[in-house]
């Protein structure tokens, strides 16, 4: 059937003749003007307002209920092992926060542009891990600077810039490969690129390191107890990590509000149609995009081996999707509220695994996440997207 | 037609020259996906075997055909029981099919077991120590193991193994923590797998039998990057070492690391699953660098110091030097050893029903297959990992184990335990 | 051979838009055929025509949102042959589009400062963000809204706003009158003249087809994707046929 | 007793009041009309009276009984339908599956009765497309019946959406500037089905900033400013009253208006 | 030609192509060429156990005729290289403008006639009198009946083709059926001798089919998405799993069990569906994604002592009626699923055309306009979800009888990924699709990818090319599976069978926003 212009065919000649003939076709079914009752289940009629109430209320004073949650957990924690425990385990939860919190980021970063569960991203981040440590010993990074500061200098200015451009350059040439073509396809035809891309950096990862743990030895940059507090002793690595975490958060949080890409990013994020009439270039800012997204994956692994001095080929996807729900859960494309959603998870990894077993941590952090998304649906941060009927 | 089928002139013949037709055998292991850690080696030391079969003419003028079935599927990334008992259909449907080596898995044995009892199939395993896959003991009725083990075999029982069990591996940790160590509380860890769920369930039972406390445990998935919350809580109910039922590629190695970063200096112990290189290197990688260094692991003896096995490492490392390492070298993995073994016993096993029928196969497949299993319980062996033989459950009678340490960053065997019948352990004098 | 003449065009008196014998595709569908028209320098031209006579589909090609199958865009006198829609706009053309497509999740004052994104003249902004604030006030009061959220006829006045701010040189409106107050609609009318004597060339899109003519010097009328009927203003407010069919007479 | 009853209803979006104190009565049968400046809160009101917006204080009755809380899909039930200011159709359903979807809450199928394809059930379909098909011939829409709303000229697709919103069984439509992006053409079609559905007996309550269209057909309009209503009265009254002048007519307007 | 074929099944296209009458044509005569050379070049694939007719035809090529048997495969040979050739020819010709008319149809019909009628008395010499047709003593071979049903279901098909060309054309869709479904029927007579096909066809293809169907009920007609629908699979499989083992000591038949998990399911599908109700696009995925997690996690943790923990629950029953063993043969869950699949099908169907498939359809294009409109957004949206969950908690059912053994592996997110994959590359909301995108996917992953080693190695020793055994795929299976969905999505970014219509959620920037959105209570 093709498209006509102009007048319609039957210029509504019938509409004038419905008054005349009787039982002629009307528009205004007759028997539908009779009064009518609301059928509606009584019980849903009473029960529906009081749950709209107490709904309304905890959405409303939900980052209450949240930190009176955490709160608990950590007083129990308390209660279960004493200051110590407790302290121990804040460290604990704090550094596995800091790099979710990383990790999340770039998510977010990605999903605010493109609209895309980029499950690509945590194998991006496990691959830059592996960068590093080919940067790192191409440099003989190790061996000439085990544990001294003059090490960690020289790691930030070679190791870290080098291995996000190489992440960075990685995240490009995935958009442009597997998803610059489906940009106006079916939403579900990149994801599953997303997916496919996700499997492809894993079999070359499992293909070239191999299958097992590998070890990083970039912990030797940065050894050593910064203070000890009771029971609790802090190493130099956490406070490295947990800062690095913080910085990146909040310097991306701000390049993002305040600069022009970070505008260009959002409006093309928003509208992609009038973003090009603002005069943005699209393919540019989502590269961009994907360059920093990625870059932050490569610091992110720098400081996870850095931190752990391990690696592995199939590391990336599940703490990608560990990730991703901290994304979600700050309220996706809000690069503080990811940050923050990376620090919520690792707290209740490491508080729910302390208190109920750490075989329950992983199913708690989804619990909660849907709690949370059950009270606000576009997660803590999230800008609600009020839009018009 | 003109059929392809080679028939061989006499070389090496013994009665059996003048066999005709084709036997199969084949291996089932996990090859891809996270279990290329270990798969790969066993079906290369199987495939070993049977190359050298085939070059000694073992089988006479039979033609001696091998087929490796892979038991991994992508969506499982690794081991998956479907895959492995669509491989045994496949197999048992193949009437030239005379028996296979594997599963890996003990979960994949639980899906195997039936399927090759029912055929008649004989299934040697190098490597599940699932007790209950053969003999009913009290941890099968454990709610988290619940195996019917009587539900396995609605055939005849065709399944061997050439590994000992768990049960006599967690009753000689117990022993070895509580006694040796001296250890008398103690935190357990496990993978959440089969097996070492399993293995920390039996530890335990033994452990506080021996008289020892449980002060803590958890299980952990295999994806688990960080240990540190288990280790705060290690520290903090004062445990004076740490069990890890499960693999170093499952976190075993890890657990080790954090804790030198959480400073916790307590020996860590674990089964045969964390006894190799991986447990060392992912130990070392931390913070501290020589973290492995003191911790204990039983695993099955030390077959690297057999006369036997010397030729099987280097006959190894002969026939695959043009492969990539790390597969070039069977010392990576322990249960190679075993799969050339199972491998040999199946085709010793085969032959001796050969000859036994006066140099042909039994006429009908059945015949042959229930022969083969019979020949299989009669199995006196002594091959790269000892003497194998079979008791009347398919259990190896090769059950010692061995307690190996790390030190200069290497394991070394320190003694091997056995368990007698009344289930004391002792050090056992070779 | 053409780019001779194309250079010469660009010089002075050029059209500032010029489409040569355009055809647009939506998929299968026919949207534009054969469809060529110009707009001289400091010109208002009116293009009327009834739903779906690809009015909207022109301005879309005019800057560079859909390509044409065949046939030529000029801009200022330059093919705008496989450039960008984004280098169009900052070349110097705004488009207040249909749908207003609006920054849901900014405000309003962020949308209007898109508007100015390739702009770099702080002082020239500033001027033209009081210009759009004195000319609809609503916006001042709701300059910290999320544009989302706003009513209808709020929406239309800030995608017209952000479409003022980028200081075109050749502005496209698409029916900048709909569903405005109105007294807002003789507003905006006034606006257009007004921009329009201070050197903006103007393309427009009115259903208000009488309005629009008054407003317009020259007028193109489409029908089905074809250009009908052109001429100046006055005489298509005298043909009998746009009287019948769109002024309602 | 009139059919909807709007009594000193509020609406507040944290600090703004896009609806405040506004109290109006509908009658039944009547046509009236809800002018005012952008942003007055005259679709605020309509989303307040559907059910999409809970209202912060006053009360709504329709036919005598309080429907303030009642979710969308109940109101609609009662007899209440609406269009929408931005078109809102399904995009990629064809023409008759638009109104089918009218037709969705009096239908008697059930989920089973569609997944065995009863006799029942083909015969509801069948019929409920015959009615569909005839709401679409009314309006002049039959040539288009099988395409998607999305492929239909912007005129129709607001026509289409009077279908859909007809094909509910209402009593009460309310119209949000059905005029907007109509040419003239259209517009005195669209006055003409208004009547129409008067004389059928349909209560009509209508936003529209198309003066002609609003003077011709009203029986009263009611003029909201920032939320508050400023006039109501007959068409004639409002249309002289200077507060409403100057609000929201302009002086240029009202010769417009007179013109037509 | 693809593009054609694929348009056939376009439901909803608005203009069907002029000459398209003549597609399922071209498939039917197309498909039997390849039957018949599949027919003949399995036994020389699988030349270790084979002595089917194929290999047989293949040494009538080049031995002289002795004896009535070689006689009979020398014709059929013939008339097998025809019906090959011709369609070939007969596209050529087209091309050039000329026709080839209905004398060349009638010679074609009665060669396959003659194939069929020949393959046929092949087939009672060698597998009856156990008569060798050329010389030399018969020894018989696996795959020799494989050969032999494919070899006359290719004559079959030809014959149906070219003998009733003109109904095949008039009446496509029927003509498809009719050639299909005895396919599908037979194929376990057929592949007897292959039952890791069969079980590659019940276990994976038809399960992971269900699952497909029943994840775009969610997904495509309702327009949720849902990463996390392995949880329902495995609920049906657990719930199976426990009233049908040692582990509680139940026992109930399946025919109980697919019922029961289909109810199970659907219930949870409706739980915790409900959560997501107001969410909108990706956090709706998100939450199911957690949900996908956290019920193999419980699984796992061993749950009330249910679930028997890591392990699973394994030793599940396999129904048992005298001759009638599941647990012997694959066959009868092939059939069992073949016949449970088509009613799915055709209930899935149905209620897509009735009014709650209009009212998903309409919720998927807008919430708002869709409550505004009379429809009540929670149950028709928990509606999708308990529909979904049903098809998946049914195959969740027939999985664990068949496998015997569920564990919480069997249920993982890559699981969910693959159904989502297979739905998204077959075209999201379009069930010919689907069906379409499950064989595609089944096919690689679990047939292509675990085998590929095993036929690389068969296929040096048979082309004599060792290097080709050289190559070790196996840790390559990842590489090869992104490279394929990646590939697949590039080109066809719509699915293959793409819906049209069904895709306006899901299309870019075109998302409605969720009614509590618009409520502001989002
Ligand atoms: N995205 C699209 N996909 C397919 N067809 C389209 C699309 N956009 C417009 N069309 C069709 O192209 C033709 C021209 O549309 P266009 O929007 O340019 O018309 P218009 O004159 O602006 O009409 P209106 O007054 O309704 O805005 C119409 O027939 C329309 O249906
Ligand atoms: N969700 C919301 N949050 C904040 N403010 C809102 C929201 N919805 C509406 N408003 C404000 O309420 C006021 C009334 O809006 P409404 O849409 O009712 O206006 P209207 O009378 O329909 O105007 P128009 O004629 O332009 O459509 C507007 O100023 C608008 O900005
Ligand atoms: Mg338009
Ligand atoms: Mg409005």
């Amino acid at each position: 059937m093709t498209i006509q212009s102009g007048t319609p065919e039957a210029p509504l000649a019938p509409l004038g003749d419905t008054s005349s003939g009787v039982g002629s076709p009307m528009l205004v079914d007759q028997r539908s003007l009779a009064p009518r009752r609301d059928q509606s289940n009584e019980l849903v009629r009473s029960v529906g307002p009081v749950v709209r109430v107490a709904y309304g209320w905890i959405s409303k004073h939900f980052a209450a209920v949240l930190l009176g949650m955490i709160l608990v957990a950590i007083i129990a924690t308390f209660k279960q092992g004493g200051l110590d425990l407790m302290g121990q385990q804040l460290r604990n939860a704090l550094v596995l926060g800091a790099i979710y919190a990383l990790v999340a980021i770039g998510y977010t970063m990605v999903y605010g542009i493109i609209e895309l569960i980029n499950f690509a991203h945590g194998d991006v981040f496990a691959a830059a891990g592996f960068y590093a440590v080919f940067i790192a010993s191409t440099f003989h990074l190790d061996s000439l600077a085990t544990g001294s500061f003059g090490g960690l200098i020289l790691a930030l200015i070679i190791v870290f810039p080098l291995s996000m451009l190489g992440a960075g350059i990685t995240g490009v040439v995935i958009e442009f490969v597997a998803y610059r073509r489906l940009r106006d396809s079916p939403r579900l035809a990149p994801l599953i690129t997303a997916i496919g891309v996700s499997f492809l950096i894993e079999g070359i990862m499992l293909v070239i390191e191999g299958p097992d743990n590998v070890a990083t030895n970039q912990a030797d940059w940065i050894t050593g107890t910064a203070f000890t507090i009771g029971g609790v002793s802090v190493a130099w690595t956490d406070i490295f990590v947990v800062g690095m975490a913080l910085f990146l958060m909040f310097a991306l949080g701000e390049f993002v509000r305040r600069t022009r890409l970070g505008k260009a990013m959002r409006s093309t994020a928003q509208d992609r149609t009038a973003a090009l009439l603002c005069g943005i270039n699209i393919n540019r800012t989502i590269s961009a995009t994907f360059f920093i997204g990625s870059a932050l994956a490569a610091a992110a692994a720098v400081i996870y081996s850095i931190n752990y001095g391990d690696l592995k080929w199939n590391l990336g996807f599940h703490l990608g999707i560990i990730a991703f729900t901290a994304a979600v859960l700050g309220g996706i494309g809000n690069i503080v509220g990811a940050g923050v959603g990376g620090f919520i998870i690792g707290l209740i990894y490491v508080f729910g695994g302390s208190i109920f077993g750490g075989e329950w941590s992983e199913s708690l952090i989804f619990a909660v996440l849907v709690l949370i998304l059950t009270f606000r649906p576009v997660g803590l941060f999230g800008v609600e997207v009020t839009t018009r009927a | 037609g003109t059929s392809s089928t080679t028939t061989s002139s006499s070389a090496g013949a013994t009665g059996i020259a003048g066999c005709k037709g084709t036997i199969t055998v084949a291996t089932d292991l996990p090859l891809t996906g996270g279990d290329v850690t270990d798969g790969p080696y066993v079906q290369m030391a199987a495939e070993l075997a049977v190359t050298q079969a085939q070059q000694a003419k073992l089988l006479g003028g039979c033609t001696l055909k091998y087929i490796s079935k892979n038991d991994s599927t992508v969506l499982a990334n690794g081991h998956s029981p479907a895959q492995g008992a669509a491989n045994i259909t496949a197999l048992a449907s193949d009437a030239t099919v005379m028996g296979v080596v594997g599963p890996f898995n003990s979960s994949v044995a639980l899906a195997e077991i039936p399927v090759a009892s029912m055929d008649h199939l004989a299934l040697i395993s190098p490597s599940n120590t699932n007790p209950c896959l053969t003999v009913v003991v009290a941890v099968c009725s454990d709610p988290s193991i619940k195996i019917d083990t009587a539900s396995l075999y609605p055939g005849p029982h065709t399944y061997f193994r050439v590994i000992a069990s768990d049960v006599q591996q967690g009753e000689i940790d117990a022993y070895v923590v509580s006694s040796v160590l001296n250890a008398k509380t103690v935190y357990v860890i496990d993978d959440q797998q089969a097996y070492g769920r399993g293995l920390a369930l039996l530890f335990t039972k033994y452990y506080t039998a021996d008289g020892g406390k449980v002060v803590g445990d958890a299980s952990l998935p295999s994806t688990t990057t960080t240990y540190t919350t288990q280790i705060s809580l290690a520290q903090t109910e004062g445990a004076k070492a740490i069990f890890f039922g499960g693999t170093s590629g499952d976190g075993c190695g890890l657990v080790r690391r954090d804790m030198g970063a959480g400073g916790l200096n307590i020996p860590i112990m674990g089964g045969d699953g964390c006894q190799d290189t991986k447990f060392i290197s992912d130990a070392n990688s931390g913070a501290v660098k020589n973290e492995a260094e003191g911790s204990y692991a039983t695993s099955a003896p030390d077959v690297t110091k057999l006369s036997s096995s010397a030729t099987f490492y280097s006959d190894y490392a002969a026939a695959y030097s043009s492969v990539a390492a790390p597969y070039n070298n069977a010392t990576n993995e322990p249960y190679t050893p075993y799969g050339y073994d199972a491998m040999n016993i199946l085709l010793q096993a085969i032959h001796s029903v050969l000859v036994s029928n006066g140099g042909q196969p039994p006429s009908s497949s059945m015949t042959f297959r229930d022969d083969v299993v019979a020949a299989l319980h009669t199995t006196n062996y002594s091959g790269a990992t000892g003497q194998q033989s079979f008791d009347a459950n398919g259990d190896t009678t090769n059950t010692g184990f061995t307690l190996y340490k790390v030190e200069s960053g290497a394991w070394v065997g320190i003694n091997t335990y056995a368990v007698d019948t009344s289930g004391n352990v002792s050090v056992k004098t070779s | 051979m053409t780019s001779n003449g194309a250079s010469v065009a660009a010089s002075n008196g050029a059209p500032v838009i010029e489409l040569r014998d355009v055809d647009v595709f939506y998929g299968r569908v026919a949207a534009l055929r054969k469809v060529s028209l110009e707009v001289h320098p400091g010109e208002i031209v009116a293009l009327i025509g009834s739903n779906g006579a690809g009015k909207t589909s022109t301005l879309r090609t005019i800057s560079g949102l859909i390509s044409p199958r065949n046939g030529d865009v000029l801009l200022f006198g330059k093919s705008i042959r496989g450039v960008g829609a984004a280098h169009i706009a900052r070349l110097g053309v705004g488009h207040a589009p249909e749908g207003r497509r609006l920054f849901a999740r900014m405000t309003v004052r962020e949308n209007l400062d898109m508007g100015a994104y390739s702009r770099n003249d702080r002082a020239g902004i500033r001027r033209d963000l009081e210009r759009v604030f004195t000319l609809f006030p609503r916006l001042r009061e709701r300059a910290t809204q999320l544009a989302g959220s706003l009513s209808g006829g709020e929406q239309q006045m800030v995608a017209i706003g952000r479409a003022l701010m980028s200081d075109p040189k050749a502005l496209l409106l698409d029916e900048p009158s709909l569903g405005l107050a109105p007294i807002l609609v003789d507003a905006i009318f006034e606006v257009i003249k007004e921009i329009n004597s201070k050197g903006t060339t103007i393309l427009l899109i009115e259903q208000n087809a009488l309005l629009a003519l008054k407003t317009a010097s020259r007028g193109y009328v489409l029908e089905t994707g074809s250009v009908v009927l052109s001429g100046p203003s006055a005489d298509l407010i005298a043909s009998p046929d746009i009287q019948r069919a769109y002024l309602g007479m | 007793m009139p059919l909807l009853e709007l009594d000193s209803v509020t609406k507040r979006f944290g600090g703004l009041l896009a609806v405040s104190n506004v109290s109006f009565n509908l009658d039944s049968g009547e046509i009236l009309s809800m002018i005012g400046p952008n942003g007055a809160g005259k679709t605020t009101a309509f989303n307040c009276v559907t059910g999409l917006f809970a209202i912060s204080s006053g009360a709504i009755r329709f036919d005598g009984s309080s429907i303030a809380g009642l979710a969308p899909h109940r109101i609609t039930k009662l007899g209440i339908a609406r269009t929408f200011q931005n078109i809102r159709l399904f995009a990629y359903m064809t023409a008759v599956d638009n109104v089918m979807v009218g037709a969705h809450w009096w239908m008697k199928e059930r989920v089973w009765d569609g997944a065995f394809r009863t006799a029942r059930a083909r015969r509801e379909e069948k019929s409920v497309e015959q009615r569909a098909l005839e709401l679409l011939e009314l309006l002049g829409l039959s040539r288009y019946a099988g395409s998607y709303a999305r492929e239909m000229p912007y005129g129709l697709q607001r026509r289409l959406e009077i279908a859909r919103a007809l094909a509910t069984q209402p009593r009460l439509l309310l119209l949000d500037e059905p005029a907007a992006g109509l040419n003239t053409q259209e517009k005195r079609e669209l006055m003409q089905l208004i009547g129409v559905l008067r004389s059928e007996g349909l209560t009509i309550l209508l936003i529209e900033h198309d003066m002609r269209l609003v003077m011709e057909v009203s029986d009263r309009i009611v003029v909201l400013d920032h939320g508050e209503k400023i006039a109501e009265g007959s068409p004639v009254d409002v249309r002289q009253n200077p507060r409403v002048i100057e609000a929201y007519l302009g002086t240029g307007a009202t010769e417009v208006i007179t013109s037509a | 030609m693809l593009e054609r074929f694929l348009s056939l099944f376009r439901i909803d296209t608005g203009k069907r192509e002029r000459n398209q009458g003549t597609t399922v044509f071209w498939i039917i005569a197309g498909t039997a060429s390849a039957l018949l050379l599949m027919g003949w070049l399995l036994p020389w694939f699988v030349n270790d156990y084979s002595a089917g007719v194929g290999y047989s035809a293949q040494d009538a090529l080049v031995s002289s005729p002795t004896g009535i048997g070689t006689f009979c495969i020398y014709i059929m040979a013939v008339a097998m290289i025809m019906l090959v050739v011709s369609p070939i020819a007969e596209a050529i010709a087209r091309a050039r403008g000329r026709a080839f008319g209905k004398r060349a149809d009638r010679i074609r019909f009665i060669a396959a006639l003659v194939g069929l009628a020949l393959t046929a008395v092949v087939w009672f010499l060698v597998s009856v009198i156990q008569e060798e047709p050329l010389f030399g003593s018969f020894t018989a071979g696996t795959y020799t009946d494989s050969a032999v049903w494919l070899t006359m279901y290719g004559f079959a098909m030809a014959a149906l083709a070219y003998g009733a060309r003109d109904w095949v054309v008039a009446r496509q869709s029927v003509a498809f059926g009719v050639a299909a479904l005895p396919f599908g029927i037979f194929l376990p007579l057929m592949f007897h001798q292959a039952p890791d096909f069969l079980l590659w066809a019940a276990g994976s293809l038809a399960i992971y089919m269900l699952l497909a169907l029943g994840l775009n009920v969610v997904v495509g007609f309702a327009g949720l998405l849902d990463l996390g629908y392995a949880a329902f699979f495995a609920i049906g499989g657990y719930a199976c799993a426990s009233f049908a083992s040692p582990i509680h000591n139940i026992h109930l038949p399946l025919w109980v069990l697919i019922f029961l998990g289909a109810a199970v399911a659907s219930m949870f599908g409706a739980v915790l569906g409900a959560p997501t109700l107001r969410l909108r696009g990706d956090y709706l995925a998100i939450v199911t994604l957690g949900f996908g997690e956290i019920i193999p996690d419980l699984a796992t943790n061993n749950v009330f002592n249910l679930t028997g923990g890591a392990n699973g629950i394994s030793g599940i029953d396999q129904p048992h009626y005298g001759a009638l063993d599941f647990s012997t043969s694959p066959r009868w869950y092939y059939w069992s699923l073949l016949i449970v699949s088509i009613l799915v099908i055709i209930f899935l169907r149905n209620i897509e055309r009735s009014r709650v498939g209009r009212a998903w359809v309409a919720l998927r294009e807008d919430e708002v306009a869709a409550a505004a409109t009379g429809i009540n957004t929670t149950t028709t949206k928990l509606l999708a979800f308990a529909i979904g969950a049903s098809v998946s908690g049914l195959a969740g059912a027939f999985y664990g009888s068949i496998v015997s053994i569920v564990s919480p592996d069997d249920f993982s997110f890559s699981v969910s990924i693959a159904v989502l994959s297979i739905v998204v590359l077959g075209g999201i909301g379009n069930i010919v699709g689907v069906i379409l995108g499950s064989f595609i996917l089944t096919f690689v992953i679990f047939w292509v990818l675990p085998n590929m080693n095993e036929w690389t190695t068969t296929l040096s020793t048979t082309v004599h090319v060792p290097a080709l055994a050289g190559i070790d795929f196996s840790s390559y299976t990842f590489i090869i599976y992104g490279l394929a969905l990646i590939a697949m999505m590039l080109l066809r970014p719509g699915g293959l069978l793409p819906s049209r219509a069904r895709r306006i959620e899901l299309e870019s920037g075109e998302e409605s926003e969720s009614l509590a959105a618009v409520q502001g209570v989002a």
